[in-house]
């Protein structure tokens, strides 16, 4: 990997913190009839929204473990969730996993009990969001870019830059867009990091107060440009094709769809690199059902699928086998599923915590907690 | 040219309900001064023309003219009348000063006349004093002046009154009844007045229209009404109706045909072989039934003839107990000739 | 005038044949309950009140309690020592005003438009409409209270977008707007049940007595339906100043209180700062509560 | 009345537009059902019926909905007897803290969803989880429960007020014993106030969000909930508009029987 | 030894809504089978003993006793005792014939002997052919007299009325008296009856105590009651009170004192010199108001002794013309001396 980039990082589990000790599975056992998951929309699909969408139900017949899905809307619910201690299993980002760990919420996995984890993208592999001093809390389900996507009608020339969206005299003032989460705060910190190289900022998760403060500013200054903040596809496709945004961050699927349904948009990884997301599936520390839990991991990385949520869900899978079990033969290339180059100018969402991610001591940095006191003050 | 003395005059009114005819043509002339009472039963209209009159609701066809200026178009506070509704519709937010200054204030009179005339006309319903209260604070009788002086203080050419006194008790009413009479007198507006109370009416008015069904039966005074009615519903209705008829009223009258007396009329003669003047006609019967009523006794006398009459016999002279040692007694019922009235069935 | 009574009359008295049996246990229950009206009070009022004076109060409480701890910052587990901190924060700095001013002048706005806009049409409902109308009219009322508030709300984002059929675009306008709509039934059938209420001789007597239109409406019908009116507004206020999904869907880039509440318990897990933010419209609803408690408003929602 | 005819007109005029304003909304949800563009582009860009059938397909849809409707019907009776309870305390009994329980009722529909559904989810996990009892549709009727007593309550005072003692002395007098008198005249008197508030408290219930949000627990996913996560996915959105489509033309049907049900009884 | 002869026995019965005394202290005796009213001003405590007889409200103090059997801490279904209600209480969502029944359901009569009673009760009240019906269907008078079958179907001991009459008009009200008397000549169950009408009181019941202010004033016979009252107050209620007090009374009756004298006592000598009788008393004054009432006409008359007098005169033979002529004329009252009263401030 690059410098900086989330996937090359130096893996601050080494130096950080010390989980709460607790055992892996050692060996499965028999299933116990059902599993409880708690999972992004789209990652456990049994069909009862579109009957052709289910590889739940293949899974119960196959494992005899009956899926019971809540469906969380943002990390921080299915931080949430999974404190309650009714789950078995989650798919949490890269902004949760590391609180899951480190609260006890979650167990290692032993990865040698699921078979298909062997064909998992090296590059996703024992990440400083998955694992901790080299053990693996999870297995790697999934993963995309946050990228910048416009109007191709109404932004000229076409941009190459973060700086579209983060120019305080942008004349798209009003039409800009950006991600609704305290975690945005890495996008501002990204493009300082290519920007303002004086800050010396390393891993956009790992800010210390001069740093966070800059990031901060930019984007209290970038509100004024803004036209809304999104959080949902629905709502971004919708903005893009109607044109009350012209640009901002988006998503890789949602710059297909709004493609599809016509509207004039492209979507890039800027010079800057980018943030993105790649999703664990983690066991839960007190998992009452955990031998479906692990059945439910291998299956959900199974190439099939694998390839079957990545279509759905709109994201590159982790399995590389899964690129031939696509319907649509073209879609790992779209998703840049292999290409690794790409991904090393991603940053994966980590969770920020005081300890800097980026293996600095003697300085603080901020936590997530402040990055979400401080995202309500930018959006004020 | 508007006849300047007749304060309401009514022509054809008619008022439909969809497929009721509340009221079904109704021609009337009231003069200025008059204290004029529209009585009839439940239902018969008497409420609808006077809505009619002040403009709650537009007649079907006809119109009404108030002091010669014809106002069938013309919205409530465009009409001067005002009304005392049958539930007083107070205002429960208002004090009973506020109340009856409304019309003042509405009218925008300066706030020193305003309480001047609204104390006078507190003064005029005897309720000094009260002027801070709630209407939730007063009695039924307290609340019914409330509504009159209310409607009083604004000097109304016509003042229309909805069965103001339905809601109370009958001591009371009977008070209110002089008080109202005595107020008219002194205020010299025409007031029309609404009751299903026979006696009401005939004690407070100067002339009644008795009302059935959506029509006027009768208008003229009250003795008139009483003593002459001109239909047989307004016979039983003012007053209680004795009717003979059929073989009674040939044996008895020597003629056919139904005919009434007023109890009141008949002479209880206890001697069955009383004798009768020539221009009366007497009746001999078997006294069935006495009711002690105080003032006066009421008895019920099975005819020999057939039928039964009731007397009615102010207790004058006699206490209650020989009056009711008359049960069972056989009388003979002598009353003139000239207070049988002939009913047109 | 006399009246034949039927051959066959109701037999005379005889003797009280209802005291002969012995009463059941459910009689000398019910006998024992009458004599006794304090424990049949106790009787209604210890399922209501344990579930609403104890469990929710209770809850309400402890929440409030919990606002006085703070989080593992890391670990997002409550550390249950006592702290000013959370309240001090929301004190002191400078967005929790300005957002939760804003929530406040949204719920206002939301309550007086709503006030504007259904206070005529309930009035054309109660006093024009047939009875048979009325019924309908309610139920036409009621009708989109089945339509799910987030679609509803979308809606609204399809009729704001700067191609839609309004294209007044997003913000703190649009927010309003759709709150209003959104809670718009609410303030019309309490109004509506109020102005039933109102007799119409109250009407006519105003009108009799020289009061047109507008001054009728002003010194009897307003004030005798304000209660009502208040009622209506304790839905349109609280469901607004608690509102945090229509401004996400419609408010472009503006928050308002729920949204800071929600996003910190949802977001960043931290329960103990939410409940010290979620005190703010709490109190504000008591205040609110408390003045217009002697309307007697609250009995009319 | 008396009102001139401009007042009327305008009133009748602003009914008229209320109306409108309320209803082209919902005519977009219904338009939109059938817009073959799957994020609502307006103009519709098409017409398709393959929404309808995809709801139809769904069942999702079919579970969610039958969720709500236990969880609607569950917190329904909770409140109706709750609220009922509580009306007759109020109603029919002078005590000292009498006006706190009526401001006690109303309190969790007053505060917002938000506070409550926060404040129960608190309580629910410190409470319940000790005994191994999770959220789940039992959590969320309870926190429905607690919003929708008020509209028992306050329905069910009025109709008591209104018709007074009277009817139940009567009963009383003639020889019932109270449990015999409220199966056959306080029950049967009272039905049309408790249709009506149980209506509404269904209603509320069956749109809630915020307090669904924080009291369910696995799998318990209402109508909204599913309506929430499936409103956010772009194949789906379209799905959610027929589904609330449908609701608004099926709900016309209770919302008739009660009308019409209470307009029968409560004449008096 | 209970006395079964006593339907109803009070003892000190009293009963306060906190600072409000409605009832201070009554004691009274009802004997099986009458007729007995409670007669009294609005607000004067008869709603609430007759609510206490009946169970539904508990006294402060005092007792109950139901033939002979003390009742005072059972509740209303335990006791042999049934009310027709003011406002009738007809269950409204029950047909006329379940509402009848509706007592003996609650008794478990069986489901036959169930329907004969009902239809006999009804019968007995001229209700055949309105079983089915609703009571929102049916008229004032009918309500009224389904709610008397509703309670009469049940045999009580005591029929409980209150002002059971009050709400329909006149016309109605005076049928439905006579009819109510029949009834209860026909069952012989002892009627308990709230009235404020004193014509009422007077014309129906065998015995009435008068109530003032939570008390009973005095219980006699209407007779007693009318023409020899025990106390100012029931002078005043039951019948107009005509008061001759001061210098009035020394120069017309030679005696100091106030004294009474009812308005048909009073005969009116159109002549000023007319003589009286030796134990008559007479009083020589003008008329000032004439006011014609259809059966009667009342005079009011300035005594030149000073104060005024009502005189009540029956239109026999007179008619209105008549008598409103006598506006102003001088008269002499005559009256027998037996019927003065002194009257014990
Ligand atoms: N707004 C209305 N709609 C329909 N019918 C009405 C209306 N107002 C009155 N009626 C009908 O018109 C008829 C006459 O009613 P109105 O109130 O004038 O009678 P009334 O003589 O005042 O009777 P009451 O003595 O009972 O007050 C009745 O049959 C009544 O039912
Ligand atoms: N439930 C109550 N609470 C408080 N005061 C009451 C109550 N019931 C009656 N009172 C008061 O007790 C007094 C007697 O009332 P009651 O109803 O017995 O009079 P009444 O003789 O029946 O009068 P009316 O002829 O008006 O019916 C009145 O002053 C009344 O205000
Ligand atoms: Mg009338
Ligand atoms: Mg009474």
């Amino acid at each position: 990997g690059s410098t900086g980039g989330g996937g090359g990082a130096s893996a601050p589990g080494a130096t950080g913190f010390t989980p709460p000790k607790i055992e892996a599975l050692k060996s499965l056992g028999a299933s116990e009839g059902q599993v409880n998951l708690v999972a992004w929309a789209g990652y456990a699909e049994d069909g009862s929204n579109d009957p052709k969408v289910d590889w739940v139900h293949p899974f119960e017949r196959a494992s005899g473990c009956k899926v019971n899905t809540k469906v969380a809307g943002t990390s921080d619910e299915m931080v949430t969730l999974m404190k309650t201690g009714e789950y078995d299993a989650v798919s949490a980002s890269g902004d949760a996993s590391l609180r899951l760990i480190a609260s006890g919420t979650v167990a290692p996995v032993t990865t040698d009990l699921v078979p298909s984890y062997k064909d998992v993208f090296a590059g996703l592999k024992l990440k400083p969001w998955n694992s901790v001093g080299g053990v693996a809390y999870g297995i790697p389900h999934g993963r995309g870019a946050n990228l910048l996507m416009w109007r191709t009608d109404k932004v000229t020339p076409a941009p190459d830059s973060w700086s579209v969206v983060f120019d305080p005299a942008s004349p798209y003032k009003g039409k800009l867009t950006a991600y609704d989460s305290p975690i945005y705060i890495a996008d501002a910190a990204l493009y300082l990091m290519a920007t303002k190289p004086g800050l010396g900022i390393k891993d956009p998760y790992a800010l210390d107060d001069k740093q966070f403060q800059a990031a901060v500013d930019l984007l209290k200054r970038q509100r004024q440009n803004v036209g809304e903040y999104w959080s949902d596809y629905t709502k971004a496709v919708q903005a893009f094709k109607s044109g009350d945004t012209v640009a901002g961050t988006t998503w890789q699927v949602i710059a297909n769809l709004a493609e599809a349904d016509k509207a004039p948009v492209k979507a890039i990884l800027p010079k800057e690199g980018s943030t993105g997301w790649s999703d664990t599936w983690m066991v839960a520390a007190k998992a009452q059902h955990p031998n479906c839990a692990y059945k439910w991991l291998d299956w959900i990385i199974s190439p099939k699928a694998n390839a079957q949520v990545a279509e759905w869900f709109g994201e590159a899978p982790s399995n590389s086998k899964a690129c031939a079990e696509t319907a649509d033969k073209g879609f790992c290339d779209t998703y840049h599923a292999t290409d690794e180059d790409y991904f090393s100018k991603v940053h994966y969402w980590t969770t920020p915590i005081a300890q800097c991610l980026d293996g600095r001591t003697g300085v603080k940095c901020k936590d997530y907690s402040e990055w979400t006191r401080a995202w309500t003050e930018i959006k004020g | 040219m508007p006849d300047q003395s007749v304060a309401v005059r009514l022509r054809g009114l008619r008022k439909s309900f969809g497929p009721v005819e509340a009221v079904a043509g109704v021609d009337l002339e009231i003069a200025d001064g008059e204290f004029f009472a529209m009585l009839g039963p439940s239902g018969s209209g008497k409420t609808t023309v006077l809505r009619m009159i002040a403009g709650f609701e537009s007649p079907t066809a006809g119109s009404v003219e108030l002091g010669g200026r014809d106002v069938t178009r013309l919205a409530p506070f465009e009409r001067d009348v005002n009304t005392v509704f049958q539930d007083y519709a107070l205002f429960p937010h208002m004090s009973v000063l506020d109340n009856v200054e409304y019309g003042l204030r509405v009218k925008k009179v300066g706030r020193a006349e305003r309480r001047e005339r609204a104390t006078a006309a507190l003064r005029s319903v005897r309720l000094e004093g009260f002027e801070r209260r709630g209407p939730a604070q007063l009695s039924g009788g307290q609340r019914q002046r409330v509504a009159l002086a209310r409607a009083l203080v604004n000097r109304p050419r016509v003042l229309l009154l909805d069965e103001p006194l339905g809601a109370l008790d009958l001591k009371l009413r009977e008070e209110m009844q002089v008080e109202l009479k005595e107020l008219q007198r002194e205020v010299g507006i025409t007031f029309l007045f609404v009751t299903h109370d026979q006696e009401e009416a005939l004690t407070m008015s100067d002339r009644i229209a008795v009302f059935d069904r959506g029509r006027i039966e009768q208008v003229g005074t009250p003795a008139e009404v009483y003593e002459r009615p001109s239909t047989p519903f307004v016979a039983g209705f003012v007053g209680t109706s004795n009717l003979i008829s059929g073989e009674a009223a040939k044996a008895v009258l020597g003629r056919d045909g139904t005919f009434s007396v007023r109890p009141e009329k008949l002479r209880l003669a206890l001697d069955a072989d009383a004798p009768v003047g020539a221009d009366e006609h007497g009746a001999i019967g078997t006294v069935a039934e006495v009711v002690y009523a105080g003032a006066a006794t009421r008895f019920v006398v099975d005819l020999d003839a057939g039928g039964r009459l009731m007397v009615l016999q102010q207790n004058r002279d006699v206490s209650s107990m020989e009056v009711t040692e008359l049960r069972g007694a056989r009388v003979r019922l002598v009353w003139n000739r000239r207070h049988e009235f002939a009913i047109v069935p | 005038m006399s009246v034949p009574l039927p051959g066959t009359p109701v037999a005379p008295a005889s003797p009280p044949g209802r005291m002969d049996r012995p009463p059941g246990p459910r009689r000398r229950l019910a006998a024992a309950l009458h004599r006794h009206a304090g424990v049949r009070l106790s009787l209604l009022l210890a399922a209501p009140l344990a579930w609403l004076g104890v469990a929710y109060l209770g809850s309400l409480a402890a929440l409030f309690v919990t606002a006085f701890w703070s989080t593992d910052s890391f670990t997002g587990d409550l550390v249950r020592t006592f702290t000013w901190a959370n309240f001090h924060d929301v004190l002191t700095i400078e967005v929790y005003r300005t957002v939760a001013l804003r929530s406040l002048g949204v719920a206002v706005a939301v309550t007086l438009i709503d006030a504007v806009i259904a206070f005529p049409m309930a009035f054309a409902m109660a006093k024009l409409a047939s009875p048979r109308t009325q019924r309908w009219l309610v139920i036409a009322v009621l009708t989109p209270l089945w339509a799910s508030y987030l679609v509803k709300a979308y809606a609204w984002r399809v009729m704001l977008s700067s191609d839609g059929l309004l294209g007044w675009g997003y913000g703190l306008w649009a927010t309003i707007a759709t709150l209003s709509y959104l809670w718009l039934p609410y303030m019309i059938l309490p109004i509506y049940a109020g102005l039933e209420r109102l007799p119409d001789s109250l009407l006519e007597a105003a009108g009799d007595l020289g009061a047109r239109g507008w001054r009728a409406f002003r010194t009897v019908v307003w004030p005798l339906t304000f209660p009502a009116i208040v009622a209506g507004s304790v839905f349109t206020f609280s469901l607004s100043l608690g509102d945090y999904i229509a401004v996400k869907i419609v408010g472009g880039r503006s928050q308002l209180i729920g949204n800071v509440v929600y996003d910190n318990i949802g977001a960043a897990n931290n329960l103990p700062f939410a409940a010290a933010v979620a005190t703010i419209p709490v109190v504000i609803m008591l205040v609110y509560l408390a003045a217009v408690r002697r309307t007697g408003a609250l009995e009319s929602l | 009345m008396n009102l001139s005819r401009g007042a009327r007109l305008a009133l009748r005029l602003a009914l008229a537009l209320g109306l409108v304003v309320i209803y082209v909304p919902l005519a977009i949800v219904l338009l939109n059902s059938f817009n073959a563009d799957r994020t609502f582009a307006w103009p519709p860009t098409g017409f398709t019926t393959r929404w309808w059938s995809a709801a139809w397909g769904s069942s999702g849809v079919r579970d969610a909905l039958w969720t709500s409707v236990k969880a609607g019907a569950g917190a329904t009776a909770i409140a109706l007897v709750l609220g009922t309870m509580a009306a007759f305390a109020v109603q029919r009994h002078r005590f000292f803290g009498r006006d706190t329980v009526s401001l006690l009722i109303v309190l969790p529909i007053a505060l917002p969803g938000i506070v409550t559904g926060i404040a129960l989810n608190n309580a629910f996990r410190t409470i319940l989880e000790p005994f191994g009892v999770g959220l789940g549709l039992f959590t969320v009727i309870v926190g429905h429960a607690t919003f929708c007593v008020v509209t028992v309550h306050n329905n069910v005072l009025a109709r008591l007020r209104r018709t007074g003692r009277n009817a139940e002395e009567a009963s009383a007098d003639l020889g019932a014993d109270p449990f015999t008198t409220f199966r056959l005249v306080t029950f049967p008197m009272m039905r049309s106030a408790l249709l009506a508030s149980g209506l509404l408290a269904f209603a509320l219930s069956f749109d809630e969000i915020i307090v669904t949000t924080f009291t369910a627990g696995a799998g318990v996913r209402t109508l909204p909930i599913w309506i929430f996560e499936n409103l956010f996915r772009p194949n789906q959105a379209p799905v959610v508009n027929v589904v609330a489509a449908a609701l608004i033309v099926l709900s016309v049907v209770p919302i008739y029987l009660a009308q019409r049900l209470s307009g029968t009884t409560s004449t008096h």
